[in-house]
C-alpha cells in the first residue's frame, strides 16, 4: 500500500473513526464530543488540500478491491471527486460548528452527531467512489446514515417524512441497481474515465443503453430531486437546520446530481450521448425541474420549505449543464455551480435555522423588521439570496455567465430565455423577504426569543454562516484567481479534454 | 416378482391412507397415528424391493437394515410426538381437545 | 503420528463427533455443561476453519467409514459448499452459544425466576449440540439414507428445541413441526425406495455417475424434492414455520431460522444441481422459481402486517427462503463454478442476519417483557447494541451492499437480466422494497426518541445478550468483501465436479 | 381410542378433491413402481462378497454394525433426542400413587420380567448368526421395563437420575468410544482392527440393547424422572400416560 491509497483509506476514516467513537461516549461527555468532530473534520480537510494538490501535480489515487467477477470496489481520486470531496469536507466542519451551537442543550446529541459523521463519510465515499459499483454502495448507504437524522425529532411529523424519504431513495435506488447491472451486463465492467466506455456498443445496443441511462437518471433523479422525484425534499424540512443545511448543500441532493454528472461525463462520455440523443431528455427534466421549483417557491410562507423548493430548482443548473455536454462553457458552469449552490444554500439554511432557533421564526410572514434584530445574519442571508438571483459579484452570477455563455455557443436561445426566467423568478420570492426583513415593521414580538448576550445570537450559531456568506462575495469576486472553484473546474474540463 | 408387486402396492396404499388421514383429520393422535401407517406402508415397500426370484444370488440385506433403523427412528418420533400431544392437550383449551377430556373427567367423578 | 498429518481425511469427522460427544456429555453431567458446549463449539470452528484450509491445499477430499468403499460403506466428503456451511454453522452455531449462555443466566438470575429456567438451560444444550452434529452431519454426508438419519436427528432436536419454552402456544407449534418435519421425512425415504429400486445405489458420487434417467430416478427425485421442501418451509409448506419460531426461546428461533432450514434446503439444491441434475427440466426449475417468487411476496406481505415483533422476524426467513429458491431457474445461466455461489451467499448472509435478530428480538423481549412493535418506542436508550444489531441484520435482509445478501442479489439480477427473464427482477426488486418497509417499521420505532420519554433504567445488563448479536449483524454486512476468497473456496471445491459432469447441466 | 368428530361426518369438499388427489399420487406412483425394471444389481452382492470380513455371520447384523455402523451410530443416538426431548418437555407422571396392584399382576411381572432380561441377552447373543440383535433384545428389554412401570413398584419413584442417565448414555457413548479407538488404532473410524471385530460388535450390541431398553421404557413413562423433590406430589387429574 502506497502512500497515496492510505491517504484515500485515511480520508475516509478521519470521519468514521470519531462517528464510531461518538456513538459510544455518554450524552453528558460534550466537550470531548466537540472534539473529536472537529479534530475529524480539520484533518479530512489537510487530507483533502493535500490530495487535491497530488491530484494536480498529476499522482493517481487509487485502490481496487475485487468482489466478485465483474464487480469491484474502486476508490479513486481525480479531479472531480476532488472538487466534491473539498466542498463537502469544508462545509462539513462548518456544519459541524453550527451544529454544535444549535444542538445545545437538546438531548440524543451522541446519536446526531455519531450519524453525521458517518453522513460525511459516505459523502465522502461517494466523491471518491471510482465506478458504478462503489458509487452505488456509498450512494445506499448515504440512505441509511440520513435516515435517522431526518427523523431525529421523533415527531409523527418526522417519521412521516422519514418514511417518505425511505420509499423514495430506496425505490430510486433499486431502479439505480438494475440499470447499473444492465449496464454491466451490455458493455462489461466500466470504470469511470473520461471518456466513457467505447463509443462500439453505441452502435450495436444503441436503444438498450439510451433505455439504460434514463434508467440510471431516473434512479440517481430521486436524490438530486428532479421533477417529479422532488416529493421527499420539502417534507424533509421537519429535521433540526443543520440537518437540511447538510442534506440540501452537501449530501443527499449535491450527491444525486454529482451522480448524474458523474453518469454522463465518465460512463457515457460525451460521444456516446451525443450518439444515443438522449440529451435533450436530460436538458428537458433540467428546465422543467428549474421552473416548477422556482414557480413552487413563490407560493410558500414556511421559510425552510421555500428554500427547499428553491433548492429543488437551483441543482437542476447542474443537471441543465450537464444537458450541453458538448460545450465546455457550459460543463463548467454545471460543475462550478455544484460548488457555488452548496455555498449559498448552507448560508440560507444557517441563517433560516438562526431565525427559527434565536426568534422562533418559522414563516416570512413573521419576518418584518427582523434584520434590526438580527443584523449580521440577515445581512449573510442577503448575500445568499442575491447569489441565488445572480447578482454579480457573487458566484451565482458566475454559474450562471457560463451557462448562460454554452448555451450561446450551443445556439439554444431559449435556454437562455429560460435561465433569465429562473433569474426572475428567483428575485420575485427572494427579494420580498429581503424588503420585508429589511425596511418592514416589527409588529408583534418575536415568537419566540430564546437567547440575548453579547452578539444577536450564540457565537457558533453565527460565525458559520457570515463565513459562508463571505466565501460567497470572495469566491464570486476572485473567480478568476489561481485558487477558486472556478479555476479548478477549469483544470477539470482541460482534463475531461473538451 | 408378482409377490414384490403386491407388498409394493400395498405399501403404497398404506402410505396414501395415511398421508389422507394426517391431513384430513384434526385430532393429535389420529394423525400420529396415521404417521405410522405411512411409515409402515414405506418400509413394506422397501422390504419388497430386497426380494430377488429365487436363484439368482442373495437377498439384499441393506434394505433390512434400513428397514430397521427407520423403525427405531419412528418408534422414538412417535412417543416424543405422543408426550408432546399430550402436553399440547393438558396446557391449550383446543375445543377439539376439550371435548375429548370432558367425559372422561365426568365418568371418573362419577366412579 | 500418522493421522495428525494436514491431508489426512480424517480430520472431517471432527465437526461430527466432536459435538455429538459433547452433547452426550452434557446430558449426562448436567453440571458445567456451558464449558463443555462453549468447548464443542469451539473445536467446532476451528475444524471449520481447519477443513476449509485442508480443501484449499488438497482439494476435495472422500472419507469412507470404517474403511468400507462406497456402494456398500458410507462416505463423507468435503468440498466448496460443504466446508462453506460448516463455516457458516461453526460462526453462527458459536455466536449462538454465547448468546444462549447470556439468555439463560439472565432469565435463571431473575429474582421472579423458577425452576422452569434451569430445566430449560438444561435440556438446551444436549439438544442443541446433537442438532449441530446433525447438522454438520448432513453437511458432510455423502450417502442418502445417512442423509435421511441426520435429517431425523436435526427434525427431532429442532421440534424439542422449540417446545421447550414451554408455553401452550409453543408446544403446540412444535407439535404441528414435528408432524411437518416427520412427514417430510417419510416422503424422503419413499424417495429413497424409488431409488434404491432403480438403482441399487446409496452413494452421490455412484449415483450422479449413473446416466440411469428413467421414470424411477425422476419420482424418487420428485418425492424427495417434496419432502425437503416441507422442512425447507418453502409457501405453500411453510404453515409451520412462523408460529414454532416465533414461540421458541430466542436461542432456539435463532438456530432453527438460521441453521435447521439451511440444511434441508442445502441437501435440496444439492440434489438438484450436482446428483441429478441431468434429470431436471427448465419446467421443474421454473416451477421452483415460482414458487420461490411466490414465498417473497407472500412472506414479505404477511411481515408488514405483523403487530409481534417475532412473528415478524418469522414470516421474514419465509420470505428470504424465496430469493434461494429464484436461484434454481436462474443457475441455468451459470456455469459450473458459479451455480453455488448465490445458494451460498444468500444462506451465510441469511443466517448471520437472521440470528442476530431473532437474538436483538429476544434480548428486547427479555428487558421489556413483551414483543409488540407498537410499544416499543425508544428501545434505542435503554438497548443501543441491540438496536444496532438489528438495524443492521435489517440492512442484510434488504440487501444492500457491502452485505452477503447484496452480492447474492447482484448475481440474481445479473443472470435474469441477462437471459431476459424481467418477471424474476421485479419480484425481487418488489421483495427487497417490501423487506425495507417491514425492517425500517420496526427501526423507526427503535431509534425515535421522542420528547418527554423517560427510558425505562433497566437493571440487568449481560454483554453476552448484546455483542454476540452484533458481531452476527457485522459478519452478514461485511460479508460481501470477503466474497473473493468465498469464490475461491468455492471454485477449488467444484473441481471434481466438472470432471464427473460430463458436459451436462447445468 | 375414543370416538372423534370426523368419524360419521360426510367428507366435505376439500376433502374429497384431497381424496381424489391421494389416489391419482398413488396411482401414478404405483405405476413408476411396477415399471422400474427389477435389474438394479442391488448391494447383496457385496455384502456377499465382504461378509467373511465382517465378524459376524448375519448379513443384516454385518451391514447394521459393521459396513453401515455409522448409520446405526446416529440412530442410537435419534433414539437418545427422543428421550431427552421428551424429559424436556415434562415430568414423568408414573407410577401413579396410591394404586393397588393385583397380586396376580404383581405375580406375573415377577415371573416375567427376568425371563424377558433372559431373552433380550439371547437375541443380543444370537445376533451375529441370525435374525437378532441390539434393536431385538433392547425391545424385549423395553417391555419388561414398560411391564415393571404398569406396575407401579413404588420403589421405581426412587430410582436415581444420575443411573438412569448413564444408563441412557451409555449405548451411543460407547459406540462412539469404540468408534474412535478404532480410529486410534486403524486410522479409521469404525474401522475394527482384523479379528476384533466379532467381539466389537457383540460388545457394542450389549450396551445398545441394555440403552435402547431403558430408553424405550423411558420413553412409556412420557417424561423426567420426578425424584428431586421428596415430597410426592398428587397425582395429575388426567395423567397423559394413561389417556392415551
Amino acid at each position: 500500500m502506497n502512500w497515496e491509497q492510505l491517504l484515500l483509506v485515511s480520508i475516509l476514516l478521519s470521519s468514521l473513526i470519531p462517528g464510531i467513537i461518538i456513538f459510544g461516549l455518554p450524552e453528558e461527555r460534550h466537550r470531548l464530543r466537540t472534539i473529536l468532530n472537529l479534530c475529524g473534520a480539520v484533518v479530512k480537510i489537510s487530507l483533502i488540500v493535500i490530495m487535491d494538490i497530488g491530484i494536480y501535480l498529476g499522482h493517481t489515487f487509487e485502490i481496487r478491491m475485487p468482489l466478485i467477477p465483474g464487480v469491484e470496489l474502486l476508490l479513486n481520486g481525480d479531479p472531480l471527486s476532488a472538487l466534491f470531496a473539498t466542498l463537502s469536507s469544508v462545509l462539513w466542519l462548518l456544519t459541524t460548528i453550527y451544529a454544535v451551537g444549535y444542538l445545545e442543550d437538546s438531548p440524543n446529541r451522541s446519536h446526531f452527531f455519531g450519524y453525521f459523521s458517518l453522513c460525511v463519510t459516505v459523502t465522502i465515499g461517494i466523491a471518491l467512489a471510482g465506478n458504478l459499483v462503489t458509487f452505488l454502495l456509498f450512494y445506499e448507504m448515504l440512505t441509511l446514515t440520513t435516515y435517522p437524522l431526518v427523523i431525529h425529532r421523533g415527531t409523527d411529523k418526522s417519521l412521516r417524512a422519514g418514511r417518505n424519504y425511505l420509499i423514495y431513495a430506496f425505490s430510486g435506488g433499486a431502479v439505480f441497481l438494475i440499470a447499473v447491472i444492465w449496464l454491466q451486463n451490455v458493455v462489461g465492467p466500466v470504470d469511470f474515465s473520461a471518456t466513457g466506455f467505447s463509443p462500439g456498443f453505441t452502435d450495436s445496443h444503441g436503444t438498450v443503453l439510451a433505455l439504460i441511462f434514463v434508467l440510471l437518471i431516473l434512479g440517481i433523479g430521486v436524490k438530486a430531486a428532479l421533477v417529479p422525484l422532488h416529493g421527499w425534499l420539502p417534507q424533509a424540512m421537519v429535521a433540526p437546520a443543520p440537518v437540511s443545511a447538510l442534506l440540501h448543500a452537501v449530501a443527499v441532493v449535491k450527491a444525486g446530481a454529482f451522480g448524474i454528472v458523474r453518469i454522463v461525463l465518465d460512463v457515457y462520455g460525451a460521444q456516446n450521448l451525443l450518439l444515443l440523443g438522449v440529451l435533450p431528455l436530460l436538458g428537458g427534466i433540467a428546465t422543467i425541474t428549474i421552473l416548477y421549483g422556482s414557480l413552487r417557491a413563490l407560493q410558500q410562507d414556511n421559510l425552510k420549505r421555500l428554500l427547499a423548493f428553491s433548492t429543488i430548482s437551483q441543482v437542476s443548473y447542474i443537471a441543465l449543464g450537464m444537458s450541453l455536454v458538448d460545450q465546455p462553457l457550459a460543463v463548467i458552469g454545471g460543475l462550478v455551480h455544484l460548488v457555488h449552490q452548496g455555498l449559498m444554500k448552507i448560508t440560507l439554511f444557517f441563517c433560516a435555522g438562526n431565525l427559527a432557533e434565536t426568534l422562533g421564526i418559522h414563516h416570512i410572514s413573521k419576518m418584518n423588521g427582523v434584520a434590526r434584530r438580527m443584523p449580521l445574519t440577515m445581512a449573510a442571508f442577503t448575500i445568499g439570496a442575491l447569489g441565488m438571483i445572480g447578482i454579480p459579484p457573487t458566484v451565482g452570477f458566475v454559474s450562471k455567465w457560463y451557462l448562460g455563455l454554452g448555451s450561446l455557443a450551443a445556439g439554444n436561445w431559449w435556454l437562455l430565455g429560460i435561465l433569465a426566467i429562473s433569474s426572475l423568478l428567483n428575485g420575485c420570492y427572494f427579494l420580498p423577504i429581503l424588503i420585508r426583513a429589511w425596511f418592514g415593521k416589527q409588529q408583534e414580538s418575536w415568537p419566540e426569543e430564546l437567547y440575548v448576550g453579547r452578539f444577536e445570537t450564540r457565537l457558533m450559531l453565527l460565525l458559520p454562516p457570515l463565513i459562508t456568506a463571505f466565501t460567497v462575495m470572495a469566491a464570486g469576486a476572485v473567480a478568476n484567481a489561481q485558487i477558486s472553484p472556478l479555476a479548478w473546474v477549469r483544470f477539470i474540463v482541460r482534463e475531461y479534454g473538451l | 416378482m408378482i409377490t414384490t408387486l403386491l407388498y409394493s402396492m400395498t405399501g403404497l396404499i398404506l402410505f396414501g391412507m395415511g398421508l389422507f388421514t394426517l391431513i384430513v383429520h384434526s385430532h393429535p393422535l389420529r394423525k400420529i397415528l396415521a404417521v405410522n401407517v405411512m411409515s409402515t406402508g414405506v418400509f413394506l415397500i422397501l422390504i419388497a424391493t430386497a426380494y430377488t426370484p429365487l436363484g439368482q444370488g442373495e437377498v439384499d440385506p441393506v434394505p433390512h437394515a434400513m428397514v430397521l433403523t427407520g423403525i427405531v427412528v419412528s418408534v422414538s418420533v412417535t412417543a416424543l410426538a405422543l408426550i408432546l400431544a399430550c402436553r399440547v392437550q393438558e396446557t391449550s383449551n383446543l375445543d377439539l381437545l376439550k371435548k375429548k377430556t370432558v367425559p372422561e373427567t365426568a365418568k371418573e367423578s362419577t366412579t | 503420528m500418522i493421522f495428525l498429518n494436514v491431508d489426512n481425511p480424517s480430520w472431517m469427522i471432527t465437526p461430527i463427533i466432536v459435538p455429538l460427544t459433547a452433547g452426550l456429555l452434557c446430558f449426562l453431567f448436567q453440571r458445567k455443561t456451558f464449558a463443555i458446549a462453549l468447548s464443542a463449539v469451539l473445536v467446532n470452528l476451528l475444524a471449520a476453519c481447519f477443513l476449509i484450509g485442508q480443501l484449499l491445499t488438497c482439494g476435495p477430499m472422500r472419507y469412507s467409514m470404517g474403511g468400507w468403499q462406497a456402494p456398500l460403506g458410507i462416505t463423507l466428503r468435503t468440498d466448496g459448499p460443504a466446508v462453506l456451511m460448516l463455516l457458516m454453522t461453526g460462526v453462527t452455531g458459536f455466536a449462538i452459544t454465547l448468546y444462549a449462555r447470556g439468555y439463560f443466566s439472565f432469565r435463571i438470575d431473575d429474582p421472579g425466576g423458577t425452576d422452569r429456567h434451569q430445566q430449560q438451560q438444561r435440556y438446551f444444550w444436549p439438544l442443541w449440540l446433537l442438532l449441530l452434529a446433525g447438522l454438520n452431519g448432513l453437511f458432510l454426508s455423502n450417502d442418502i439414507f445417512n442423509l435421511y438419519i441426520t435429517l431425523e436427528i436435526i427434525g427431532i432436536s429442532a421440534a424439542s428445541l422449540a417446545a421447550l419454552s414451554g408455553k401452550p402456544a409453543a408446544r403446540l407449534a412444535s407439535f404441528r413441526y414435528l408432524l411437518s418435519s416427520l412427514l417430510g421425512s417419510l416422503t424422503f425415504l419413499l424417495g429413497i425406495v424409488f431409488l434404491y429400486k432403480s438403482c441399487g445405489l446409496l452413494d452421490l458420487d455412484l449415483l450422479r455417475n449413473l446416466t440411469e434417467n428413467g421414470p424411477g430416478v425422476r419420482a424418487a427425485l420428485a418425492l424427495m424434492s417434496v419432502g425437503l421442501l416441507l422442512k425447507t418451509a418453502l409457501v405453500p409448506m411453510h404453515f409451520w414455520l412462523p408460529p414454532a419460531h416465533a414461540n421458541a426461546l430466542a436461542p432456539v428461533s435463532a438456530i432453527l431460522s438460521a441453521l435447521v432450514i439451511k440444511g434441508s434446503f442445502y441437501l435440496l439444491f444439492r440434489l438438484w444441481f450436482e446428483v441429478f441434475a441431468s434429470s431436471i427440466t427448465t419446467e421443474a426449475l421454473n416451477v421452483m422459481g415460482g414458487l420461490g417468487a411466490g414465498a417473497i411476496l407472500w412472506g414479505a406481505i404477511q411481515a408488514m402486517r405483523q403487530h409481534r415483533l417475532k412473528l415478524m422476524v418469522a414470516y421474514s426467513t419465509v420470505s428470504q427462503l424465496g430469493y434461494l429458491f429464484v436461484a434454481f431457474p436462474l443457475s441455468r445461466a451459470a456455469d459450473n463454478a458459479q451455480v453455488w455461489s448465490i445458494v451460498i451467499f444468500m444462506a451465510m448472509a441469511h443466517a448471520c442476519a437472521k440470528s442476530a435478530m431473532f437474538m436483538s428480538a429476544g434480548t428486547i423481549f427479555l428487558h421489556f417483557g413483551h414483543d409488540r412493535i407498537q410499544d416499543l418506542t425508544g428501545v434505542r436508550a435503554s438497548l443501543p447494541i441491540t438496536v444496532l444489531a438489528y438495524g443492521i441484520a435489517g440492512v442484510t435482509l434488504m440487501g444492500l451492499p457491502p452485505s452477503g445478501a447484496f452480492i447474492a442479489k447482484w448475481l440474481l439480477l445479473s443472470w435474469a437480466l441477462a437471459s431476459c427473464q424481467w418477471w424474476w427482477v421485479l419480484v425481487i426488486i418488489a421483495g427487497s422494497a417490501m423487506a425495507m418497509i417491514y425492517v425500517f417499521r420496526v427501526i423507526s420505532r427503535f431509534i425515535v426518541i421522542p420528547e418527554g420519554f423517560s427510558s425505562q433504567k433497566l437493571e440487568f445488563h449481560s454483554r453476552l445478550l448484546e455483542w454476540p448479536a452484533l458481531a452476527l449483524a457485522l459478519i452478514s454486512l461485511l460479508l460481501g468483501l470477503v466474497a473473493p476468497w468465498l469464490l475461491h473456496i468455492l471454485a477449488k471445491g467444484s473441481i471434481d465436479l466438472t470432471q464427473i459432469l460430463p458436459g451436462g447441466l447445468p | 381410542m375414543p370416538k372423534t368428530r370426523n368419524r360419521h361426518k360426510r367428507l366435505d369438499g376439500f376433502q374429497r378433491l384431497f381424496l381424489l388427489l391421494v389416489v391419482c399420487l398413488i396411482t401414478l406412483l404405483g405405476c413408476i413402481l411396477s415399471t422400474i425394471p427389477n435389474s438394479a444389481p442391488g448391494l447383496a452382492d457385496a455384502v456377499a462378497r465382504l461378509q467373511e470380513r465382517s465378524g459376524v455371520k448375519s448379513p443384516v447384523t454385518a451391514v447394521l454394525l459393521n459396513f453401515r455402523a455409522y448409520d446405526t451410530m446416529l440412530e442410537v443416538v435419534v433414539l437418545l433426542l427422543a428421550v431427552i426431548g421428551s424429559w424436556s418437555l415434562t415430568k414423568s407422571p408414573l407410577p401413579e400413587q396410591d394404586t393397588d396392584i393385583s397380586p396376580v399382576q404383581m405375580g406375573v411381572v415377577r415371573l416375567l420380567a427376568p425371563v424377558m432380561c433372559l431373552v433380550a441377552a439371547y437375541l443380543v447373543w444370537q445376533g451375529s448368526h441370525l435374525a437378532g440383535g441390539a434393536f431385538q433384545g433392547g425391545a424385549i428389554l423395553g417391555a419388561a421395563g414398560v411391564l415393571i412401570l404398569v406396575s407401579d413398584f413404588p420403589w421405581i419413584r426412587t430410582i436415581p437420575a444420575l443411573p438412569l442417565r448413564i444408563g441412557l448414555v451409555l449405548g451411543p457413548l460407547f459406540f462412539v468410544g469404540i468408534a474412535l479407538c478404532c480410529l486410534f488404532f486403524t486410522g479409521k473410524l469404525l474401522g475394527y482392527p482384523e479379528g476384533t471385530a466379532g467381539w466389537l460388535i457383540l460388545l457394542i450390541e450389549a450396551a445398545c440393547a441394555l440403552s435402547i431398553g431403558i430408553t424405550l421404557a423411558s420413553l412409556f413413562a412420557g417424561g423426567r424422572p420426578d425424584n428431586t423433590m421428596k415430597k410426592i406430589q398428587p397425582p395429575a387429574k388426567h395423567p397423559p400416560g394413561k389417556s392415551l
